[in-house]
């Protein structure tokens, strides 16, 4: 019973999070431009690969795997927004101009200090 | 379910791949390939339950870890085209506030 | 006593060990120092080694005491104890020669790395002979191959060529190096062991297997670019040419040397070559390549202005000479590639050490720099001439004896047109080798080069050393005979 | 499928990529991107030697205290050791390279094999004097 | 069924990766080179993984991930970031080559063991002895650690002599550069220029 | 001195839970392990709040619960961008109020709002974050200071 | 100019966890995937992170080049010397067995010994290979670019 | 201690610790010189002791090393060994006496590398004279190559540059070519190299084979200048004259039909090749060069280059002799060998003079000079006359049996041969003696006189003394016969 239950629960949050990991890939192909497209990537990262991971934790149950599945998404929690901001401060940085944005925002991009 | 949700980051991680290929730009490139790193993350997870030794959480821990790292060494790159460089004043540890 | 029981493994353990030490040596003399005594440390053990296994045995070391096939042994028998005395017999000869040649050609805060990769090249070369193990045999190359590119770039304080030199030597060495362990994976998928011996043994039922003939095919590949088998030769010159005096000695008379001799144990131990489709390999691919590289490698030595690439062209035809030699399978010809596998170190160790001279002296080694530069160097110059009388096989010299094997391999098959061919690859040797004895003895010096002292003793004594040991091997030959006789009745079983 | 398929479709797609890397090494003018296809190729070795491990319904290599179908763990050690001999490589080549770049000012094949003829025709020069 | 999945995991992976080879040969952008140097090293570790060599695939990802990204980056920001090739040389020969080794290898494969087939000699023999001696001469449940570190520890000495190799010779390549060394470098871009 | 304590328990927790092996060698090299890191830390000098921020833990929780909830939201939205068949975008780059007194409060805002699908940080500014939106409503979410507030309450706490 | 606070944070917070789980991985080598290899290039990895948000000066000053390279070749030379040790205790080279009390507590101490030699080696190279190349500043010309 | 003494190895021993000698007394010319003399003669006494005990059917031998298994370097002593030996030793000290006087006379320079060169030349020659076996012979017959270059090349000006490239280009590549693979054929084939009475090679090589071998051999045996191998002799005149002396008389030229004579004699047989008709063809190019080369010596008008060519052509009297392939023919061929060199160095040795004394090279400019120089005119004229073949000088003694040998194998064109041969060397050496005595420069007066020359005595002295040699050894022509006689058998 107790099995069925988490097999249940498990399995909704891991096809859960692999329609977000999937819909936030698409979101990378299909955006238009680079700074679109980190949203996209945000997706995977934050719903999706969270969902699959308590959804693996839920089945492996009260176990040193779960505990590593938690260690997991604690550190995935912790780098994957740095690793988007790295990459958008970056593209900033090199003068990547981002698409369909109002022109005042872009100057609102422009560093104050210089 | 296992079986499910293997496909998908599968065919994700085909559309990753497509992203890194297609570039246009150097950025697009890296982020295709960060995303792709927490799909490998992922994929070996979900192995590990589908083969039921699950107990190799290790790999994907090591990729939670260090897969930034690669993204890290490209902003860096990408700032001061080098890898050494010390960084501005700000992020010394003696000038902190 | 310990020494004895352990001496096999002694002679590749030490200079491992030394390697690390000498990295934390401070100053230039005691890395030199360390790599000498190691040096001459590991002759010793050769030394012993050979003279224990000379009359046919072979010493098993089991490492880890793991007996083989589950783990690794190290085996030695005459052959490769007779490569691990040439190894270690030109670096124990090298070495004393080093210490100034290093001072000249190195930056002066490097000696210390520049030592220890010498003694990391040192144990590979020999980890690679001794071993008793395929993939033991990769393993080993590749400190040796690394460590090699390392030591040939080290020449870029002279001449910028050797970085391109070792880049290329890197790829090619590696790719062979893949070839050789896929080559091996091949071997281990069909029999499931990667003891050579074991091998030797669970081979012949399965001559028949695909999977065995790739292997093979794979093997010879990978050794020939490791071994600069033509055409997979293209690497060797530039990265003789360029690398210090030093790595040139050293590496010319014994690198190559150690790729041919994993090749004759894998074509006459491992796989036995009267495996039904080596023989065609030999006959139609492999001697065929190996008169090429034997004519044409002499041909482009001719052309050559630098004298390093000359001799490093030299190398390829005489590599040729040993492919020959394994090609033909026959007592005559596996006699012919083992001496010549001791003599060539003798010639090109002598020769590339005299250059070495050279360049210490007047900083060029070129055909238009050494003009008249006999008549100021003559110990150094007379030195060269006897290498170059070797290496056209003028009797007397350790350059006949092979010859006389190979072109009698030629006869007792009937292929007159083989030795005939040999016979002309030694006169192209003829013509290199006089228009170096033309430029130095007969031509006037330039005006603008200033008079130069001959070597100091401590390089002459060793050139000296290798040039006569030239003329003692070539007018004595018993000892280099016999022991490739035992090599020969090892490997094609006594009689046939 | 047909046996001969599922039994060395594995073994096809490594050839295939071992191929691929060595076409990269050898036809790549640029010297970091032959590494790379150097690289590529190595891997596919290692591929093709894990893949020779793989035992059917077979699990890793590691004790569990129950009776178990091991892979072979044999290739793994050699393939770890090939790794590391891989990387080794990997980092002296990137190393020679950059000393390439900063005493030839190229990193392509083509452009080091022109300098390197200038640097002949130079020294035939200057001896020619 | 499960076993099933992950033969279509390794198919897929492989194909992947096969896909990302042929994007190698195609992309000029060092940048992306290293890039697909990145997802190849990903895809080959998850192969492994599959393979059941977890050992093998956790070296992979650590230098896939910590190292070789870095270093080729590191490389490239002291190099250039795009690729010339205006013209590929000896694309004939190289065809030749790598034809003659894939089929080699296509040619092995008509007599090899099966994927997977519990026949294959590499089971029967030498093998089954490291499965039994991990647990009762050396005591240790990773086999693969067993055979790495004790039954065929010499390769590994040799195989850390191999990085300290790889370690002097960067240091010596590049290690502290050195004040004459500019100057060369300066006198020979000189007289490059006049050449 | 808290702080290394902190970080060394927490050091010491992290293998336990990891190691699963409680044998007296094990426990003891990790140990020594946790004691190896310490010191290498202390020599990068980077044991100090940001690394070990024990005075946070009290508020950190319920503010993840919060920001749990506004990821989810925003992910639907977005997930619904990327799924509608004329993704309809209208990105913004805004400079967002960033009044934490900490370095890592400001850090905390700008990864909470990368975090949050829609939006990135692209660069923290003296007490400003540059912000990119993929869309305007997303964009009015972050600049209604919400988030801020709730930043600075755990900061504070 | 706060560019990197980010990834100062963050790099903080983690590179302890990475440095532990480096050494995590070094002595669990027997009982999961992993081993001196793995965790030192994971240690090294950790290492780099640290110099690239922090610069290369604060890492060399961390771990000074003088330590660095006695660090390179401690682990071969204490791989070697282990071997040395089964010759000295009347075994082969590289044989375990003779250096515990029993065989097995013997194989125990070998491989402990030989894959702390492997860590370090392995670490300590990767490191002083990423400081070296990253500590080779060169002016990069636009026109590269 | 007793091989220390043995005569075999003395007669190596002795020319090599003379160069040893010379090279620690190099400057000093006086002691240097003395050295050579004293090795010199000690020499001759040794080899004069050799052929005494070897004419009184002793066989000395010995074994120095074992080169290869089967393959010692051994010395063994038997007649045409003990003739070569003795010529070449006895005619060592005169043309040291001469060298003495003209490198002096001549001031050349690095006059120790000569002499150390020489007698390494000798210590060759000697060995060759006295191997045990083909491969010591091919050894010391290398040697001898090797040693004679810097002599050859002793100018170092462009000119000796290219001669001494074809001198060594053309030795090398024979005896490695040819002769090197006929010497391993033979061990191959025979599985020995040992000199035998009678030959190795019967029932070894189909017979259809042999001509082919002997073919590798008389080629490969470059020394002997058969045509078309001959070009290396003419390109070493650019040597000095005493060099040139030992080319063609002492040592190197003598050596090839030497090695000729010990291959048809020891390695083939006699009567094998007369059985076989393996060496008919042989006959045909040593007639062909022996004529050719007569006819290209009376075009010349250099004399050294006119005593090159007719070298090449006596060379080929003596190969057409062991072609022969009889007892006579070998008797004679090795008298010829005595009878060439002591008239050959006879006729260097003159115009080595006459270059001392005048700086002339051209015949045509030597018109008179025979009454300023009677000495040396004298002597070349019985040098000349010896080789032309007039009892009673050697030559008349060694062309009788030539002539008999042919006779007797019923050869015509071998007897027409020698018959046209001999009047063309009337026609090319007479007319230096009669221009030099006889003629005046074009346009002189009829009482024209060609002023004195002075010369040093060391260059005239020895060609009188190897005038007399030439007629002593008609006169004592016996005993070399009886000496030579076992070669017949
Ligand atoms: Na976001
Ligand atoms: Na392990």
């Amino acid at each position: 019973m107790i099995e069925l239950v988490q097999d249940i629960v498990s399995g909704t949050l891991l096809l859960a999070g692999a329609a977000f990991v999937l819909i936030g890939t698409l979101g990378l192909l299909r955006l238009p431009d680079f700074y679109a497209r980190l949203h996209g990537a945000g997706i995977t990262d934050t719903l999706g690969a969270e969902l699959m991971l308590i959804g693996m934790m839920v089945q492996a149950g009260f176990s040193l795997v779960t505990v590593k599945l938690l260690l997991i998404s604690l550190f995935v929690f912790f780098t994957s927004p740095t690793a988007t901001h790295a990459l958008a401060n970056a593209a900033r940085v090199t003068g990547l101009r981002p698409a369909l944005v109002p022109e005042d925002d872009i100057e609102t991009m422009r560093t104050r200090d210089d | 379910m296992w079986t499910a949700a293997a496909i998908a980051l599968l065919v994700a991680m085909v559309m990753a791949l497509t992203r890194a290929f297609l570039g246009p730009s150097l950025f697009d490139r890296v982020l295709a390939i960060n995303s792709f790193g927490t799909k490998i993350l992922l994929l070996i997870g979900v192995l590990g339950f589908l083969t039921e030794r699950p107990e190799f959480m290790d790999i994907a821990l090591l990729y939670a870890l260090v897969n930034f790292i690669g993204t890290i060494a490209v902003l860096k790159f990408f700032r001061y085209r080098n890898l050494g460089l010390s960084s501005p004043a700000a992020a010394r540890p003696e000038n902190r506030k | 006593m310990a020494f004895l029981d352990h001496v096999a493994i002694l002679q590749v353990a030490v200079p491992l060990l030394a390697a690390p030490l000498c990295v934390m040596l401070p100053g230039r003399h005691l890395p030199w120092a360390l790599t000498l005594a190691v040096s001459w440390f590991t002759l010793v053990c050769s030394i012993v080694l050979l003279a224990e296994v000379s009359a046919g045995g072979s010493i098993a070391y089991h490492l880890g005491n793991w007996p083989p096939p589950i783990g690794i042994e190290y085996r030695v028998d005459a052959i490769n104890a007779l490569v691990l005395l040439v190894v270690s017999g030109i670096s124990a000869v090298a070495l004393p020669y080093a210490r100034r040649s290093v001072e000249h050609e190195i930056e002066p805060d490097r000696h210390g790395l520049f030592y220890t990769a010498y003694l990391l090249c040192l144990t590979g070369l020999l980890g690679v002979t001794i071993t008793g193990d395929a993939f033991n045999i990769f393993v080993f190359l590749e400190i040796s191959s690394l460590s090699t590119y390392v030591l040939v770039a080290a020449g870029a304080r002279l001449d910028r060529r050797a970085l391109s030199a070792a880049y290329t030597y890197l790829v090619l060495g590696t790719v062979g190096a893949t070839f050789f362990v896929l080559g091996v994976g091949l071997l281990y998928m069909v029999t499931g062991t990667l003891n050579i011996a074991d091998l030797a043994e669970r081979l012949p039922p399965l001559a028949e297997s695909r999977v065995v003939q790739a292997a093979f095919a794979f093997v010879v590949a990978g050794m020939g670019l490791k071994l600069a088998m033509f055409p997979l030769h293209t690497w060797l010159p530039n990265a003789y040419a360029y690398a210090p005096s030093l790595v040139t000695v050293f590496l010319a008379a014994t690198a190559t040397k150690v790729s041919v001799y994993v090749l004759l144990r894998f074509v006459y131990t491992v796989f036995g070559h009267e495996f039904a489709f080596i023989e065609p390999v030999l006959a139609w691919l492999v001697l065929p390549l190996a008169v090429i590289a034997m004519l044409a490698g002499s041909v482009v030595a001719i052309h050559q202005d630098n004298l390093k690439r000359m001799f490093a062209w030299s190398s390829i035809a005489q590599i040729g000479y040993m492919m020959l030699g394994l090609a033909l399978a026959s007592a005559s010809g596996l006699t012919a590639t083992v001496l010549h596998l001791f003599n060539h170190a003798l010639m090109k160790g002598a020769l590339f050490m005299a250059l070495g001279g050279v360049m210490l002296r007047i900083g060029a080694v070129s055909l238009a720099s050494v003009r008249g530069l006999a008549s100021e160097m003559p110990w150094t110059f007379a030195a060269l001439v006897i290498g170059g009388l070797s290496l056209i096989g003028v009797p007397g010299t350790v350059g006949f004896v092979s010859k006389w094997y190979l072109i009698l391999a030629a006869i007792e098959k009937g292929w007159w047109l083989l030795a005939l061919l040999i016979v002309a690859a030694s006169l192209l040797a003829v013509i290199y080798v006089w228009k170096l004895v033309e430029a130095a003895y007969l031509q006037p010096a330039p005006q603008d080069r200033e008079r130069v002292r001959d070597m100091p003793p401590d390089m002459l004594i060793p050139l000296w050393v290798l040039a006569l040991a030239n003329i003692w091997f070539g007018i004595d030959a018993g000892l280099t005979t016999s022991v490739a006789g035992t090599v020969v009745n090892a490997f094609l079983g006594g009689g046939s | 499928m047909p046996e001969a398929i599922t039994e060395h479709y594995n073994y096809w797609l490594v050839i295939f990529l071992l191929m691929a890397g060595l076409f990269v090494t050898i036809t790549s003018g640029n010297l970091v991107k032959k590494i790379v296809g150097l690289n590529v190729f190595q891997t596919a070795v290692f591929l093709f030697y894990i893949s020779l491990a793989k035992l059917e319904g077979g699990t890793a290599p590691i004790l569990t205290g129950e009776p178990e179908r091991f892979s072979n763990p044999l290739p793994h050690v050699l393939i770890l050791t090939a790794i590391v001999v891989g990387v080794a490589t990997t980092a002296l080549g990137l190393a020679l390279v950059v000393r390439i770049r900063e005493t030839y000012g190229s990193i392509e094949e083509a452009g080091l094999q022109e300098a390197d003829r200038q640097d002949e025709l130079r020294a035939a020069a200057e001896q020619g004097r | 069924m499960a076993p099933d999945m992950v033969t279509v995991i390794d198919l897929v992976l492989l194909a992947l990766l096969c896909a990302a080879a042929v994007a190698l040969i195609l992309v000029r952008q060092l940048f992306a080179v290293a890039i697909l140097a990145g997802a190849f090293s990903m895809l080959s570790a998850g192969l492994l993984v599959t393979l059941d060599a977890v050992d093998v695939a956790f070296t992979e990802a650590a230098v896939g991930a910590g190292v070789s990204t870095v270093l080729l980056l590191g490389t490239l920001a002291l190099t250039q970031r795009r690729s010339e090739e205006s013209r590929r040389r000896g694309t004939g020969p190289a065809l030749l080559a790598v034809v003659l080794t894939g089929g080699a290898l296509v040619y092995a494969t008509t007599d090899m063991p099966g994927f997977g087939d519990p026949e294959a000699p590499g089971f029967r023999h030498v093998v089954p002895e490291y499965i039994v001696g991990s647990e009762t001469d050396i005591g240790v449940p990773n086999i693969v650690t067993s055979v790495l570190a004790s039954y065929r520890g010499y390769d590994t000495l040799g195989e850390v002599a191999v990085i300290f190799t790889a370690g002097i010779g960067v240091l010596l390549l590049l290690g502290r550069r050195r004040e004459d060394e500019i100057q060369d470098e300066a006198r020979r871009s000189g007289s490059g220029d006049e050449g | 001195m808290k702080h290394i304590v902190g970080l060394g328990v927490s050091l010491l927790a992290f293998w336990l839970v990891m190691s699963g092996i409680y044998t007296g060698l094990i426990i003891s090299l990790g140990v020594l392990s946790v004691l190896l890191v310490l010191y290498i830390a202390h020599r990068m000098d980077i044991h100090d709040h940001e690394t070990f921020p024990i005075h946070l833990t009290r508020g950190i929780f319920g503010y993840w619960r919060w920001l749990a909830r506004e990821v989810f939201k925003a992910n639907i939205d977005v997930a619904r961008i990327v799924l509608s068949r004329r993704m309809r975008l209208s990105p913004r780059i805004v400079r967002v109020r960033s009044s934490q007194h900490t370095d890592l409060g400001h850090v905390i805002l700008a990864n909470s709002i990368t975090l949050t699908p829609g939006t990135v940080s692209v660069e923290i500014e003296g007490d400003e974050i540059i912000v990119h939106a993929l869309t305007e409503e997303l964009a009015e979410g972050v600049l209604n200071g919400e988030m801020d507030r709730r930043v600075l309450a755990i900061e504070a706490s | 100019m706060r560019h990197h606070l980010v990834l100062r944070v963050v790099s903080k917070l983690l590179i302890p966890f990475m440095l532990l789980f480096a050494l995590y991985v070094q002595f669990h080598g027997d009982f999961g995937p992993g081993g001196g290899f793995q965790a030192g290039v994971i240690f090294a990895a950790a290492f780099i992170l640290y110099a690239l948000v922090f610069g290369i000066d604060h890492a060399r000053e961390v771990l000074p080049e003088h330590v660095l390279r006695y660090l390179v070749p401690a682990g071969l030379a204490l791989y070697t010397l282990t071997g040395f040790a089964g010759i000295a205790l009347g075994g082969k080279y590289l044989d375990y067995d003779v250096l515990g009390s029993t065989p097995t507590a013997g194989q125990h101490l070998g491989i402990l010994l030989v894959e702390f030699g492997v860590g370090v080696t392995v670490s300590a190279v990767m490191v002083s290979v990423f400081f070296t190349f990253a500590g080779r500043t060169r002016d990069v010309d636009e026109e590269d670019w | 201690m007793s091989l220390l003494g043995h005569p075999l190895l003395l007669i190596l021993a002795i020319p090599l610790a003379g160069g040893v000698l010379v090279a620690c007394t190099g400057r000093w010319p006086n002691l240097r010189e003395a050295v050579t003399l004293v090795a010199s003669v000690l020499l001759f006494l040794v080899a004069y002791r050799l052929m005494e005990e070897i004419g009184s059917g002793g066989r000395p031998g010995l074994v120095l090393i074992e080169v290869l298994p089967g393959l010692p370097i051994a010395l063994e002593g038997e007649p045409l060994g003990a003739l070569f030996g003795c010529i070449a030793s006895g005619l060592w000290i005169v043309n040291s006496l001469y060298s003495i006087g003209y490198m002096r006379g001549n001031n050349e320079h690095k006059q120790t590398r000569f002499y150390i060169c020489f007698t390494i030349a000798i210590a060759s020659a000697m060995g060759i004279a006295f191997a045990g076996n083909m491969f010591t012979l091919f050894l010391f017959y290398e040697m001898l190559s090797l040693s004679t270059y810097p002599l050859v090349a002793h100018k170092e000006n462009e000119e000796a540059k290219i001669g001494a490239r074809v001198y060594i280009g053309l030795l090398l590549g024979t005896s490695i070519g040819f002769q090197l693979v006929a010497i391993i054929w033979t061990w191959v084939a025979a599985g020995t190299l040992d000199f035998e009475p009678g030959g190795i090679l019967r029932d070894a090589v189909p017979p259809a084979i042999l001509p082919i071998l002997l073919a590798l051999y008389m080629f490969g045996i470059g020394k002997a200048a058969l045509m078309p191998f001959h070009r290396w002799l003419p390109s070493a005149m650019v040597a000095p004259t005493p060099v040139s002396a030992l080319l063609h008389a002492v040592a190197v030229v003598k050596a090839g039909v030497f090695t000729v004579l010990k291959v048809v004699i020891y390695i083939f047989g006699i009567d094998l090749l007369a059985e076989t008709g393996a060496s008919n063809w042989l006959v045909w190019v040593a007639s062909f060069t022996l004529v050719t080369a007569s006819l290209v010596a009376m075009t010349k008008d250099n004399l050294k280059a006119r005593l090159a060519y007719s070298t090449v052509s006596q060379l080929a009297y003596i190969v057409l002799a062991a072609a022969l392939a009889s007892g006579l023919g070998v008797l004679g061929g090795a008298l010829h060998i005595a009878s060439h060199a002591v008239g050959k160095i006879t006729l260097f040795m003159c115009a080595g003079a006459i270059y001392v004394a005048t700086h002339k090279t051209e015949i045509s400019d030597m018109k008179g000079l025979g009454r300023a120089m009677p000495f040396t005119f004298g002597a070349f004229c019985i040098g000349s006359l010896s080789i032309i073949g007039l009892p009673p000088l050697a030559g008349g003694l060694s062309k009788w049996y030539l002539s008999l040998a042919a006779a007797e194998s019923g050869l015509v064109i071998a007897v027409l041969v020698y018959m046209a041969s001999a009047l063309l060397n009337v026609a090319y050496l007479m007319p230096v003696v009669v221009l030099g005595f006889f003629g005046r420069p074009d346009g002189a007066p009829a009482d024209w006189q060609h002023e004195p020359v002075r010369l040093p005595w060391l260059c005239v002295l020895p060609p009188c003394i190897t005038a007399v040699l030439c007629l002593y050894l008609f006169v004592d022509g016996d005993s070399v016969i009886a000496l030579l006689l076992p070669l017949m058998e």
